[in-house]
């Protein structure tokens, strides 16, 4: 079945059926809405089960696929089950060029209005694959987490519910075979945001951040309603004509951006509303505030969607349709793109932000709105498989911290996430979390061994190549802040003392999340938990929670806790093995599995192969009616790009083939250029814990006055500073007024400007509305129609009077009238 | 004899006749004063019956005289309900069937 | 206006002359209808301008009209008229307040109207002479009431039965 | 396309078959209201049964041609014929006017509006349901003309007896500015019919002529239309009575107005004024694509303003058909098909939203939004089903409302026949943002009477009515209790059915579109002919 013949690409049952994956999580969905609240686990188990059925078949399809790429370059060698991503790579043959591997897909006709047929289905391309695989691994884990973390909660099985349904959407967006579909996915994500941010919508905090949440990231769909039908209508001909595929098939948009004939008003205007749509959902720099927001979820809900799958949809996006942004925003020529400086800004935003957090998982959030920075700044310069290979690696570790974050304020810090009150020293007494946090935060700043080593500079390293030097440093310049936040971060969790929580106070009154699971407690609200339709069983699950809470005081967590965690780290470790493109040079090209498997080549395909093979055919279209734009005026084809080599992106493809992905650079692993950012990053380290230790550990007297003594030190710590943390009068006096001109002044221009824009923008649409309805609506357009009636009433009132009964008066009037009509008869015949 | 004469006459005989219905408060007088406009027009069919030399007028005038006729008849017995109700005639007094 | 009357030399003097002495009787004591204080009086002016009328359909060769004008007005409607002023008991004498408030108005409307009405009238048939026809049989007349207009005919006598009905109704003292 | 006449009784059994339940329920006092409510909800039944056989004898290969037509004589004086069809795009509203009245009347078994009085009410449903059946079979001017207003009269009464406060203003106000409305329509109906030579009113025959008639007068017949039927989807500046019927009408009344009433306009132009005028129609195609975009916008405006959540839902209507005017205004095959799904999916979500906002009055006696929240916690089912419909109607994929809004913004892209193609791409963006309007007053609505804790007024009133557990047997006996209950099981089979609907055609739209596109494209093509 390996050794056919070039042009026949093997395929295999599971990348024909790649639809059964997202399949099973939506109808589990349904399973559990249905019988969900009497199954014994109510409703946990079916999720759990639908989860591993859908890895299991994207592992299927994982393999299926490398078979297919090696069938596809003459690959002889047969390959095992299990070598799926395992470190040791078989020497595929140096092929000289990569031939491009369609990607399998599979449609039916979902509905057709007029001439335009609209299917629904599967494509499975490297890029697709790859992440099908990611979500159902990170989400099953992440089921497996909440089992215990979220028993006793009233709403245990809507919980189940939601995150399946997300899974479900996710799948369905990551193999839309066109847009229709990909919103389709991206809209039931929204949905299932705000479903899971608002689980607990007693508190009004938790409902306000939920709308808050849906309607920054619908704000962004706007755009790409708008983007889909400009895309549409501009590729539509081209598609027609050529790959006998309308305007909405994705392999279709990508072949018009870079068939140099695609008109560059519609790329660039296409490509700018789709990218507003990635900000929103990616939460990039001008509508980022409702991530941080979003940690009003239950935790399994901030790592699984907040952190390394949904947030992750926008780069997704761009990813996807990179040849539309190539040709748009000419990211081959080495201009500033748009979505690099848009990259660049989030970077050094959300890392400032980072440190003026008290709340573990906001300064995890601001840390994820950062990395989305690095994979948006990669995309924006030309480095497409970094920034793929970060979302890849970048979900491991973050999410890694997040359970980390979880397993901490389930068992260590009582429900509380505030670093400041309730946590401190946990590192005895919670050693693998400790382990694991330790080893995903090493990940995140691109420590060495670890997978975000791999990614991340390579990102900084392809910038740099790529000919943006400023771009660069601000990447070093974010990995230097980040290494010093989350130094912070770990020191305030698991170093110095204990405090609060942490220290065993079982304070039951403080605020957070959790709270709900304690309402069932002994309370005003007795019959009315118990009157909650959700919850049958209201009595027995909250003494469950009672012994829990028993041995108070910090522990280390579960069992069903820490496998997740344990398997995170060990992906936050080795990950970064699967595309180590710095080793390459010694264990030669085979070893960096991604670019072989997961990046598309650039080699242009004939026509009619796109639409003869392929065992599912593009979609079939009815000569459309709808017109497109004149195709005439062809983008002229990418002039010899500055320095960098020809091919697919740069000059178009000769008339008859099609290219899907422009020729993108990999920059040369040097050696000088890795110690450079590891250097950096150990001095951000070196520093970060000094002052850490001198500053929280009070142990150097010289260093405690510091801030207040000399304004250079403090100018120079500015970036290094850390948490104010003095006694309160001293806090209050000094440091909170001086020290944080630029962190409180981001956070200040975050929460007053961008935010306080979105809720003046609402408030000031409620005001029109009531204002347009008062004046315009009641007074004029009503008032109108009312006071016609009021016209015909006064008229009546005025006559009544000659109606005054007086016989003589009749006459006078009749006669009187009559006389007038005759004088006036006389007068139009005589003139 | 020109025929004006006769128009003459009876427009003139018309026009007192609507002074009498609208300067006369008494009931009796403002039918008296249609009986003048009915004889006005009366006339008139007549001078232009002979002016045409058709008798069709003077068919009319007869017919105008008996309509004439019965609703004198019929006003008088109006105005007698009125007086025996009101004890008064007055045309001004009688307005209940104001607007 | 009576220049213009008189001018006419084709005109037989006599009938001018005769018309002229009933015309001026009759306005005058129309005027005096419509004028007079006393109920009687008025009554008697009345049949004054219908004897007047009379006259006048004789002068226009009209004699069954005449007569017949004689018969039903002077003799039944005065006669009713009379009755009339009887019944709701008319003072004797002057009586006050014949006219009501707004009779002023009536004059203006007047002569407005017979302002109008001579002008058009003058316009229309200012020239034209009455042909002096010999008086037409009233044979022809009722072959007229029986023939063409027999409808009408009907129709009066169905309007005169129900006058008399309704008189007699509405006049009757239960 | 000459139409296919083989069983063409079953258009007419269907649409007078209530007739006869009105009939029945005459002789009946009016003391035993049970039996009033079995006949009518019988009759309901029986009509939608004919309906449901007329679905499947529909032949759905040639949906673009008349089907069961019947052409008889009924004035021959006025040539008004008895003409009557079917074809694709009057099928699904025919059938769904049929199934909202069947659930309306199951859902009044046991929530009659106060006034009481069911004999009345019901026959008045029959008698509306026969309007609305006969409107969408018209195929005679004349006829459609009868039964445009024929619905008028059972509505007016509808909200005017069994209303809310003002149930008087409310009617009248409805009432007479309907009538106005439909005056102009029918001084252009025979304006239409004499310009085309004054031989029939049928249809077919004035589509044929219709386009002979030179430019400004078709112009001008398009007016007097435009007004007549822009009253009653309504549009931009003719929408005044549309909230105050909606507050004052009862849960029946407004479902049925919003459900259907609203649909005879939009209906109007899609099978009488654009294919008669054709040169009208482009003439007047900026102003209705304009208008229904400032409706959209106007119209979410009017909604974040109100404190009455039935008020807001009504002005919710008025953007939402907004959407569907704004596909219809491109002419294009893509935009109409758009603007007749969204029709039916407008229907049925906005038919559900005003079922739980007559059923939260019914529980709570108040409509403000303000006094209203946490109704998850007090009534956690009727919350979640206040969720989806709000869901579906900001239009959410997946669910039918998207179906209606997508296209329709989709197609404003590239309108037909020389639009003006930078005017109708602002219009599609205004449009867009629409949507995120929609969402916004939608969530907004959701948050405050969803979420949160109960307020105190209607807290204690629970806490001190019978415990309410979920056991579906306390609240069957509905006056035992006064507070706040879950969904009752009534209330659960009136609304099934429309929830399906919101999710199957959500889930596979081409259900519906496999029936609008022959008769849509058809339109279309021959539009283009008469337009060269």
């Amino acid at each position: 079945m390996l050794a056919a013949e070039a042009a026949q690409l093997s395929s295999g049952w599971f990348l024909e059926n790649v639809w059964l994956i997202a399949l099973i999580p939506i109808v589990s969905f349904a399973l559990i809405i249905a019988f969900g609240k009497h199954l014994p686990m109510k409703g946990s188990e079916i999720g759990l089960a639908s989860m591993f059925a859908s890895l299991v078949l994207a592992t299927g399809t994982a393999i299926q696929w490398i078979q297919r790429t090696n069938s596809a370059s003459g690959g002889e060698e047969s390959l095992g089950m299990l070598q799926a991503f395992g470190r040791s790579m078989p020497r595929a043959t140096e092929g000289e060029v990569q031939p491009f591997i369609e990607p399998v897909v599979h449609t039916w006709v979902w509905w057709s209005n007029g001439p335009l047929e609209f299917g629904i289905g599967s494509s499975a391309s490297g890029l697709s694959v790859l992440l099908l695989w990611l979500v159902a691994f990170i989400s099953l884990l992440v089921q497996v987490f909440s089992l215990d973390y979220v028993r006793g909660d009233r709403r245990y099985t809507h919980f189940f519910a939601a995150i399946t349904l997300f899974s479900g959407g996710m799948l369905v967006m990551l193999m839309a075979p066109n847009m229709v579909q990909l919103i389709l996915g991206w809209e039931i994500m929204g949905l299932c945001s705000f479903l899971l941010i608002g689980h607990w919508w007693e508190e009004e905090a938790n409902s306000r951040a939920a709308l808050k949440a849906f309607f920054t990231v619908r704000v962004g769909d706007v755009g790409l309603l708008v983007g889909t039908a400009i895309i549409f209508f501009g590729a539509n001909a081209w598609a027609v004509d050529n790959l006998d595929s309308n305007g909405f098939d994705i392999n279709a948009i990508q072949a018009w951006a870079l068939s140099g004939e695609a008109n560059s008003k519609f790329l660039l205007w296409g490509a700018i509303a789709l990218f507003i749509a990635c900000i929103g959902k990616s939460g990039q720099f001008p509508l980022h505030t409702w991530l941080p927001d979003a940690m009003a979820g239950p935790t399994p809900v901030s790592s699984l969607l907040h952190s390394s799958t949904m947030v992750v949809a926008g780069v997704f996006l761009v990813a996807q349709l990179y040849p539309v942004f190539w040709q748009a925003f000419d990211i081959g020529q080495g201009s500033l793109t748009f979505i690099a400086v848009i990259g660049a800004i989030t970077i050094i935003i959300a890392a400032l932000l980072a440190f003026v957090q008290d709340d573990i998982k906001k300064v995890l959030a601001y840390s994820t709105v950062s990395q989305l920075g690095y994979m948006m700044l990669g995309l924006g310069t030309g480095a497409w498989l970094p920034a793929v290979f970060h979302i890849f690696t970048h979900a491991f570790f973050k999410c890694c911290l997040f359970l980390c974050a979880g397993s901490v304020s389930h068992s260590g810090s009582h429900h509380s996430f505030d670093m400041k009150k309730d946590m401190g020293g946990l590192r005895k007494k919670m050693p693998i979390t400790f382990t694991a946090w330790i080893i995903s935060t090493l990940a995140l700043t691109g420590i060495f061994p670890f997978a975000g080593f791999w990614s991340k500079d390579e990102i900084i390293d392809n910038v740099g190549n790529n000919g943006y030097t400023f771009l660069m440093w601000v990447g070093l310049g974010g990995a230097v802040l980040t290494a010093a936040y989350m130094t912070r971060a770990t020191y305030l969790t698991f170093f110095g003392e204990p405090r609060g929580a942490a220290a065993g106070e079982h304070n039951g009154d403080e605020h957070s999340e959790e709270h709900e699971m304690e309402h069932i407690s002994v309370g005003a609200h007795e019959p009315r938990s118990l009157g909650a339709a959700a919850n049958a069983h209201g009595a027995d699950d909250h003494d469950a929670h009672d012994d829990h809470h028993a041995s108070d005081g910090p522990h280390e967590s579960g069992p069903l806790l820490l496998i997740p965690i344990v398997i995170l780290a060990f992906f936050a470790l080795f990950a970064g093995l699967a595309n180590p493109t710095p080793l390459a040079s010694r264990f030669g090209e085979g070893i960096e599995s991604m670019k072989k498997y997961v990046e598309p080549s650039s080699t242009p395909v004939a026509f009619e192969d796109v639409i003869a093979t392929g065992p599912g055919e593009s979609i079939m279209l009815v000569d459309g009616r709808v017109s497109a734009s004149p195709n005439a005026e062809g983008a002229a084809g990418g002039e010899e790009g500055a320095g960098h080599s020809s091919g697919c992106g740069f000059d178009a493809p000769e008339p008859g083939t099609a290219c899907f992905f422009p020729s993108v650079t990999h920059a040369e692993p040097s050696f000088n250029k890795i110690l450079l950012s590891l250097g950096v990053v150990a001095a951000g380290y070196a520093v970060a814990i000094a002052f850490n230790i001198a500053f929280y550990g009070r142990k150097n007297k010289h260093l405690v006055g510091l801030t207040e003594r000399s304004k250079v030190m403090r100018g120079g710590f500015l970036f290094l500073k850390n948490k104010y943390y003095l006694d309160a009068l001293y806090e209050n006096v000094i440091v909170r007024a001086v020290a944080h001109p630029i962190a409180k002044g981001t956070n200040w221009f975050n929460q007053n400007v961008l935010d306080a824009t979105v809720n003046a923008a609402g408030e000031g649409a409620r005001r029109t509305g009531v204002w347009v309805y008062d004046n315009i609506d009641q007074r004029i357009v009503d008032g109108a129609v009312d006071g016609s009636g009021w016209i015909a009433e006064e008229t009546g009132h005025g006559l009544q009077s000659t109606q005054s009964g007086k016989v003589s008066q009749y006459g006078a009037l009749l006669f009187g009238a009559a006389a007038v009509g005759a004088i006036v008869l006389v007068l139009v015949n005589v003139s | 004899m020109l025929a004006v004469n006769f128009l003459l006459l009876g427009a003139a005989l018309f026009c007192i006749g609507v002074y009498g219905v609208i300067a006369r408060r008494n009931a009796v007088m403002v039918l008296m004063s249609i009986e003048l406009i009915l004889n006005a027009v009366s006339l008139n069919f007549v001078a232009f019956a002979l002016m045409s030399g058709a008798i069709d007028g003077q068919v009319f005038a007869l017919y105008v005289i008996a309509v004439a006729a019965a609703e004198v008849g019929v006003g008088l017995a109006m105005v007698l309900m009125i007086y025996r109700n009101r004890k008064s005639i007055a045309l001004d007094e009688l307005s209940e069937m104001k607007g | 206006m009576n220049a213009l009357i008189l001018a006419t030399d084709n005109v037989n003097v006599a009938q001018n002359v005769a018309f002229g002495i009933i015309a001026a009787v009759m306005i005058f004591a129309a005027l005096s209808v419509v004028t007079t204080k006393n109920v009687v009086h008025a009554a008697l002016w009345l049949v004054m301008v219908l004897a007047g009328v009379a006259a006048q359909y004789v002068l226009a060769a009209a004699e069954f009209v005449a007569v017949s004008q004689v018969l039903v007005y002077i003799g039944a409607v005065m006669v009713l008229f009379l009755f009339g002023i009887m019944l709701t008991r008319a003072q004797i004498g002057k009586e006050t307040g014949l006219n009501n408030k707004g009779w002023a108005l009536g004059i203006p409307v007047a002569l407005v109207l017979f302002g109008l009405l001579a002008w058009v009238i003058v316009d229309a048939f200012g020239d034209d002479v009455l042909p002096d026809r010999g008086p037409a049989p009233t044979v022809m007349l009722s072959d007229q009431f029986l023939s063409i207009y027999l409808l009408p005919f009907i129709a009066i006598s169905f309007v005169l039965l129900a006058a008399a009905i309704g008189a007699i109704v509405l006049a009757r003292k239960d | 396309m000459e139409p296919l006449t083989d069983q063409n009784w079953l258009l007419s059994v269907g649409t007078f078959l209530p007739l006869v339940g009105v009939l029945v329920m005459m002789f009946i006092p009016r003391s035993e209201e049970a039996t009033h409510k079995l006949i009518g909800i019988v009759t309901a039944g029986a009509t939608l049964a004919v309906g449901i056989f007329t679905l499947f004898a529909f032949d759905y290969s040639k949906a673009g041609r008349l089907q069961f037509f019947v052409d008889a004589e009924w004035i021959p004086v006025i040539n008004a014929g008895y003409t009557v069809g079917m074809d694709g795009i009057s099928l699904p509203l025919y059938i769904l006017s049929m199934a909202v009245t069947f659930l309306v009347m199951i859902y009044s078994w046991d929530n009659m509006p106060d006034a009481g009085n069911p004999k009345a009410f019901f026959i008045l449903m029959l008698i509306l349901q026969v309007g609305m059946a006969g409107t969408f079979m018209a195929q005679d001017l004349i006829l459609f003309f009868v039964f445009f207003e024929l619905v008028l009269l059972p509505m007016f009464f509808m909200i005017g007896v069994w209303g809310g406060e003002q149930r008087k203003y409310a009617s009248l106000k409805f009432f007479l500015y309907t009538m106005f409305g439909s005056a102009f329509m029918l001084v252009a109906f025979i304006a239409l019919y004499f310009q085309t030579g004054a031989t029939s009113f049928g249809f077919q025959h004035l589509i044929e002529a219709g386009a002979g008639i030179d430019h400004n007068v078709q112009v001008w017949i398009f007016a007097g239309m435009f007004l007549g039927f822009a009253v009653k989807v309504p549009m931009f500046p003719f929408h005044t009575w549309l909230p105050d019927a909606h507050t004052q009408a009862p849960t029946q009344g407004s479902v049925i107005l919003a459900a259907i009433l609203l649909k005879l306009g939009t209906y109007g132009f899609v099978r009488i004024a654009i294919p008669m005028l054709p040169e009208g129609a482009v003439e007047w195609a900026p102003v209705i694509g304009i208008l229904a975009v400032i409706g959209i916008i106007y119209g979410a405006l009017g909604c974040l303003a109100q404190t009455d959540m039935k008020r807001l839902i009504a002005f919710s209507s008025v953007a939402h058909m907004g959407f569907v005017m704004l596909g219809i205004s491109t002419l294009t095959t893509f935009g109409i098909n758009a603007a007749l799904f969204g029709m039916v999916a407008h229907g049925l979500i906005t038919g559900m939203l005003f079922f739980v906002a007559g059923s939260v009055k019914h529980r709570y006696h108040t409509l403000e939004i303000k006094r209203l929240s946490g109704m998850l916690i007090q009534a956690p089912r009727l919350g979640w089903i206040l969720g989806f419909a709000a869901m579906a109607s900001l239009g959410l994929p997946g669910l039918a409302g998207f179906w209606g809004e997508f296209p329709a913004i989709l197609s404003a892209y590239s309108p037909n026949f020389g639009l003006s193609e930078p005017l109708f791409r602002t219009l599609m963006v205004i449009a867009a943002i629409g949507t995120v309007l929609a969402a916004g007053y939608l969530l907004w609505l959701y948050q405050r009477t969803a979420f949160g804790e109960p307020s105190e007024e209607f807290s204690d009133s629970h806490g001190a009515g019978v415990a309410h557990s979920l056991s579906s047997a306390a609240n069957d006996d509905d006056h035992a209790h006064g507070g706040i209950y879950d969904v009752t099981p009534i209330e659960w089979i009136a609304w099934t059915p429309f929830l399906v609907g919101i999710v199957v055609l959500g889930v596979y739209p081409q259900l519906l579109f496999k029936v609008f596109n022959p008769g849509v494209s058809e339109l279309v093509a021959r539009l283009g002919e008469t337009l060269g």
